[in-house]
């Protein structure tokens, strides 16, 4: 499959910063590293033969056994040459990722809510906080590991419990140790 | 004592419990009215047609909980309501149902000034009601309705002026005798006063188009969002009965009152087979009507528009037509 | 008979409303107490045959004036009365003084109205005008002939009011 | 659930300035949405949009289950346009598994895809304008909205939730006579659209209220990912219908209407013509119907292989995006998002109300058009 | 007593005259001090109606058109000043409005 002009320019421009490039039914991905990820991104937005400039959705996914579990997924498209990209970067749950909004303002809740769901720790971020979730909620829900039966179900059965348990200090060994299911919580 | 106390007093109790028993009908007449412009059926439940519907709404408000906010004003928050509601029935005892003395409470010659000045004290009911609230939206909707209750009245003062100017007297009844005399109603003789205080009617009873200060969709219902029950109701009250004290204020200047349509053509004469109370409460229910038809029809304008509308347009018309009248005046 | 039960229970309420205007502890009452005081003050008017100026006093001083009262009270909107700084010992001075004026008010109105028991018949102006109940034309027409020139300046004088009172409020643009 | 007030500056404050609490229970909020203005006197100076009052968790909730009941959580996202998310979905796993879906299907698809952006628009002409305060245009649309939910209720059996797709093709083929039906409610629409517009389009009040209100150039309107008539309002155009063609939109003939200034009443008359244009592709739709089955050849258990995709369709709001990642050994998707079009257009919120009125803030809401269902998922 | 003459509504205005000055004297608040005020012309106003219809002349009530406009120009300017001085101050204590700067 032959790649798109926008791949072989960011290949040619910054030689070095695409670690893979993937094609999947029609997609094309641009596999990052994290430390190069804003100046690929700013490439991308920039350059004549880009042009990426809207930014359609920024998400993750979570593969939890690896080393940097996250997949952190920009969905760029270009309204003056029509064409899509993502790019994906690899970041482990203590590493810190730029955040884009200076780049597409259209990034800020995006960015929110993969902070709020998956707890990527994004810097310079304009206006972090949780977005879909309650300010004072724990743990992060997208999380493969979040406990699918947890909180929720303990809050239903015994509130006296929960109430407890929420105003401790260290919740999640709390938890452990406690009625809680076997799974962590942050 | 006969003629001092009791008749007047019997005929203050028939026209306060005419004008509540016309609000409630009016209420019903809203809702139908409206429905109809929307391709409903309105109430049809209670009642024939939903016709009793005008007594179960009344009933419904003085049954339900009354309701004052922990951080109210106890005192100005059950005042306001009646501070709203007074002024709009003690306006009508200046208003001539006929010719006859039987059909009014006083004939007074500063009548016209007495119901603009009498009117211009329910804005304290608004005001007060949206203070003693505590509470944001009422706030932010008093503070609009008195300010466009106060640049409006102004317009409509204006221009009635024009109207004293022409008439020669503040005598309602006068004002109408003026029209039988001259054989034609004065809203053919002063049409731009006409539509003047027509919009500036709609704007001082806070209606569609400018419904601003109980603005269902900006501010919750406005002024009165922490009201419930019977105080409600009497905020309620009052803006229907302002309603119709504006109607029929409309109607004496500009509609001949009482009068029959052409006064002066004398083959049209077998109208006056209807009562002159008829005519009157007929063109009353003509423009109440008018009032609710724009309800159905119009979006809502903006304060600022609002605003200057009242101030860059009304009230340089109004001056204009005074002005214009005053030189018809003096030259014919 | 009637008239005096009218005139009594009137100046009663009239000072009662006055009293509790300058008493009441919140500002807003006192704006309310202001309104029926002056509204009561109209139906005097009525029944001292000024319909006219009890229309105007309505109009201008309920419908208008005491509204900017009760607009800037609302805006002012004070979370600490300032009298809560006031100082007592002042107060209990101002009180005694005032006591010996009131005294000394009421002294020289009675006494200089008994004197005046015969007072002069007929007009004290010499533009004396028929005065009959229902008087808005004569009014108008002494306003615009007599008094005309004080009726002009008094007009400049709501002009010039207006025009300071829009500067003194307005924010400057750019703040 | 507490959320903190926003950021106010204590330090300077301003005895003007007001902070109000627009919602979570408010008219004209549409659904559970919570503003926070900074008022000076009534204009807004900033706005905080607090959302997720209805948060269920739908992404959450598709990654454990299998790859068709995932159809009837995506009808409760946009409910006002449930058509439309189960076409998004399917054909994001179309494209995953690469499923040929029979002609028939597509051009089904198509006009299901359409009559449900009349349905969405009737709703937001209705509350957009009682917003504004034209009451009556209110129970015209709904009125007119209800000929579409029975045109659905015939074709599925639902009148809101309609679980109308499958992967690779229709459930059902349209019922006899249906297309009679649709015909005739085309002809009715276009009649009662000349109504609608009647009420409001030159209406001095309407022009007043819309005009000038919420202008958002081309530029920033990309850069804060508006989409859908928000962003072509502003003269930008991108539709996907057009652009990225999906079900069988390569075949039919309509134009994108654009605004010309951004502003609120630019978007009120591309939603008014693209009303037409769907009747239009309706009819174009119903005219080249081709025989045929209405299901592809889909294996029995829906199981991609690994991989992931992003398809994206638009949506009577705006570009609505499937990001579907498949692990290739369950059948439940490993990753499943969704990038809600009034999500990212209510993000635009804050940038379109500064400066105005608060009543200009309800006709702002009103012209973004959202659904609280997809905001919060 | 039952007749009511000028001297009862001379009476009454002293009295209300004397509740206003109480008032201005008494209270900090700017703004009830400027109700006071108000209550001080209306004092003098009954006094005018009253003397007016006792004396059958309508120089009274011209009087009281004019004190009437006072009032509202007094009420508009005064207020004007106590928002411009509650804007820089925050505070409507007549005893802290005594700088003639701010």
């Amino acid at each position: 499959m032959e790649a798109p002009i926008a791949v072989a320019a960011v290949q040619d421009a910054l030689p070095g910063a695409i670690e893979a490039v993937s094609y999947w039914v029609g997609d094309w991905t641009l596999i990052v590293a994290r430390e190069r990820l804003l100046e690929v991104l700013e490439f991308l937005k920039t350059a004549e033969a880009t042009a990426f400039d809207y930014c359609s959705d920024v998400t993750a996914t979570d593969w939890p056994p690896r080393e940097r579990r996250f997949d952190l997924i920009y969905c760029l498209y270009s309204t003056r040459l029509r064409h899509r990209i993502r790019v994906k970067a690899r970041v482990a749950e203590d590493e810190e990722v730029e955040s884009v909004t200076g780049l597409w303002p259209a990034a800020n809740w995006l960015e929110r809510e993969v902070f709020d769901q998956f707890g990527i720790n994004i810097v310079n971020h304009p206006d972090l906080r949780r977005i879909l979730m309650p300010d004072e909620w724990q743990g992060y829900p997208q999380r493969k590991d979040y406990p699918l039966e947890g909180p929720g179900e303990l809050l239903m059965e015994n509130p006296q419990d929960w109430l407890r348990v929420r105003n401790l200090p260290d919740e999640a060994a709390d938890l452990r140790s406690g009625a809680g299911p076997d799974s962590e919580i942050e | 004592m006969l003629d001092t106390v009791v008749i007047p007093l019997l005929k203050i109790a028939v026209l306060v419990n005419a004008v509540l028993v016309a609000v409630t009908f009016l209420v019903l007449m809203e809702r139908k009215v409206i429905a109809w412009a929307q391709s409903r059926l309105g109430p049809m439940r209670v009642g024939p047609y939903g016709i009793l519907q005008a007594l179960a709404d009344p009933i419904k408000l003085i049954l339900k909980e009354d309701i004052t906010p922990v951080k109210a004003d106890r005192y100005v928050f059950t005042l306001a309501p009646i501070m709203s509601l007074v002024p709009a029935l003690v306006v009508f005892a200046v208003v001539p149902f006929g010719p006859d003395p039987l059909y009014y409470i006083g004939d007074i010659n500063v009548g016209l000034l007495f119901i603009i000045s009498v009117t211009s004290i329910g804005v304290y009911g608004i005001i007060l009601g949206g203070w003693a609230s505590n509470s944001k939206y009422p706030l932010l909707a008093s503070l609009r309705a008195s300010a466009q209750l106060i640049s409006y009245e102004i317009a409509v003062t204006m221009t009635l002026v024009s109207v004293i100017l022409t008439t020669g007297t503040l005598s309602l009844v006068g004002i109408v005798e003026a029209q039988r005399e001259s054989g034609i109603w004065f809203g053919f003789i002063q049409p731009v006063a006409l539509v003047l205080v027509f919009i500036g009617g709609l704007a001082e009873t806070n209606r569609a188009p400018f419904d601003l200060p109980e603005a269902e969709t900006e501010l919750t219902g406005g002024f009165h969002t922490e009201y419930s029950g019977m105080r409600f109701a009497l905020f309620f009250l009052a803006e229907y009965a302002n309603m119709i004290v504006i109607s029929a204020v409309v109607v004496l200047i500009f509609f001949g009152g009482w009068l029959r349509p052409f006064p002066n053509i004398a083959w049209l004469g077998f109208l006056d087979l209807l009562p002159a109370w008829i005519w009157f409460v007929g063109k009353v229910f003509l423009f109440l009507y008018v009032f609710i038809w724009i309800r159905a029809t119009l979006p809502r304008y903006r304060y600022d528009q609002l605003m200057s509308l009242g101030w860059k347009v009304l009230i340089p018309v109004a001056i204009g037509n005074l002005v214009v009248t005053g030189v018809f005046k003096v030259v014919f | 008979m009637a008239e005096a039960l009218l005139f009594y229970t009137l100046a009663a309420l009239i000072l009662g409303l006055g009293v509790m205007v300058v008493s009441a502890r919140s500002a807003v009452h006192s704006v309310l107490f202001l309104v029926v005081n002056f509204l009561l003050v109209a139906v005097l008017y009525v029944t001292l045959n000024a319909e006219f100026v009890a229309v105007i006093q309505v109009l201008v001083y309920a419908g208008g004036i005491v509204v900017l009262y009760l607009f800037v009270v609302m805006l002012v909107n004070l979370k600490q009365a300032p009298e809560r700084f006031s100082d007592p010992r002042r107060l209990a001075r101002s009180g005694l003084v005032l006591g010996g004026v009131v005294l000394a008010l009421i002294v020289v109105v009675v006494s200089s109205s008994l004197r005046a028991g015969a007072a002069p018949e007929g007009t004290l102006s010499g533009f004396g005008t028929p005065f009959t109940s229902g008087n808005t034309e004569q009014l108008g027409w002494v306003l615009y002939t007599s008094y005309l020139i004080p009726f002009e300046l008094a007009s400049m004088l709501l002009l010039v009011a207006m025009v300071g009172a829009i500067v003194l409020a307005k924010r400057h643009l750019g703040e | 659930m507490t959320v903190p007030a926003p950021r106010a500056s204590t330090s300077q404050f301003d005895t003007n300035e007001l902070v109000i609490n627009m919602g979570p229970q408010h008219p004209s909020t549409h659904g559970v949405l919570r503003v926070v203005l900074r008022l000076d006197g009534e204009r807004v100076l900033d706005a905080d949009c607090v959302i997720g009052y209805i948060h269920r968790g739908v992404e959450k909730l598709c990654e454990n289950r299998d790859w068709t009941h995932i159809i009837l959580l995506t009808d409760r996202m946009d409910y006002v346009a449930a058509a439309t998310n189960n076409l998004g979905y399917v054909e994001a796993v179309e494209k995953l598994m690469q499923i040929e879906v029979p002609r028939r299907a597509r051009y089904i698809r198509t006009i299901l895809a359409e009559l449900q952006r009349i349905a969405s628009h009737c709703l937001w002409l209705g509350t957009h304008a009682m917003d504004i305060g034209a009451l009556t245009v209110l129970l015209y649309a709904f009125r007119e909205r209800e000929f579409v939910l029975d045109l659905f209720e015939e074709f599925c059996g639902a009148r809101l939730t309609y679980n109308s797709m499958r992967v690779g093709g229709l459930p059902l083929d349209i019922p006899p006579g249906w297309d009679r039906k649709l015909r005739s409610f085309c002809d009715l629409m276009e009649g009662k659209l000349d109504d609608y517009e009647t009420l409001l389009t030159n209406n001095r009040i309407w022009l007043k209220r819309t005009r000038d209100v919420g202008v958002i150039s081309g530029e920033e309107a990309i850069g804060l990912g508006l989409c859908g008539p928000p962003l072509r309002g502003s003269g930008v155009s991108r539709d996907l219908r057009k652009d990225e063609p999906n079900a069988a939109y390569e075949e039919f003939d309509f134009d994108i209407p654009l605004g010309t200034r951004g502003d609120t009443y630019d978007r009120y008359l591309i939603r008014m013509e693209e009303f037409r244009q769907s009747i239009r592709i309706i009819r174009q739709g119903l005219d080249g119907l081709p025989e045929g089955p209405v299901m592809g050849k889909v294996p029995r258990l829906l199981k991609p292989p690994a991989g992931e995709t992003y398809h994206a369709i638009e949506s009577p709001k705006g570009e609505l995006g499937y990001f579907l990642v498949s692990d290739g050994k369950s059948t439940n998707p490993y990753r499943f998002r969704v990038r809600p079009p009034s999500f990212c257009n209510l993000q635009g919120l804050k940038r379109l109300v500064r400066g105005h009125l608060v009543a200009d803030v309800v006709a702002l809401i009103g012209t973004i058009d959202i659904v609280l269902g997809e905001v919060d998922r | 007593m039952l007749e009511i003459t000028p001297l009862h509504y001379s009476l009454l205005s002293a009295a209300l005259f004397m509740i206003g000055v109480i008032g201005v004297l008494v209270r900090r608040n700017v703004i009830i001090i400027f109700m006071s005020i108000e209550l001080i012309l209306n004092a003098v106003n009954i006094n005018l109606v009253a003397l007016s219809d006792q004396l059958q002349d309508l120089a009274g009530q011209v009087f009281v058109v004019f004190v009437i406009a006072v009032a509202a120009a007094e009420a508009a300017v005064g207020l004007g000043i106590i928002i411009a001085f509650y804007r820089n101050k925050e505070t409507v204590n007549i005893d802290e409005i005594q700088i003639m700067r701010w």
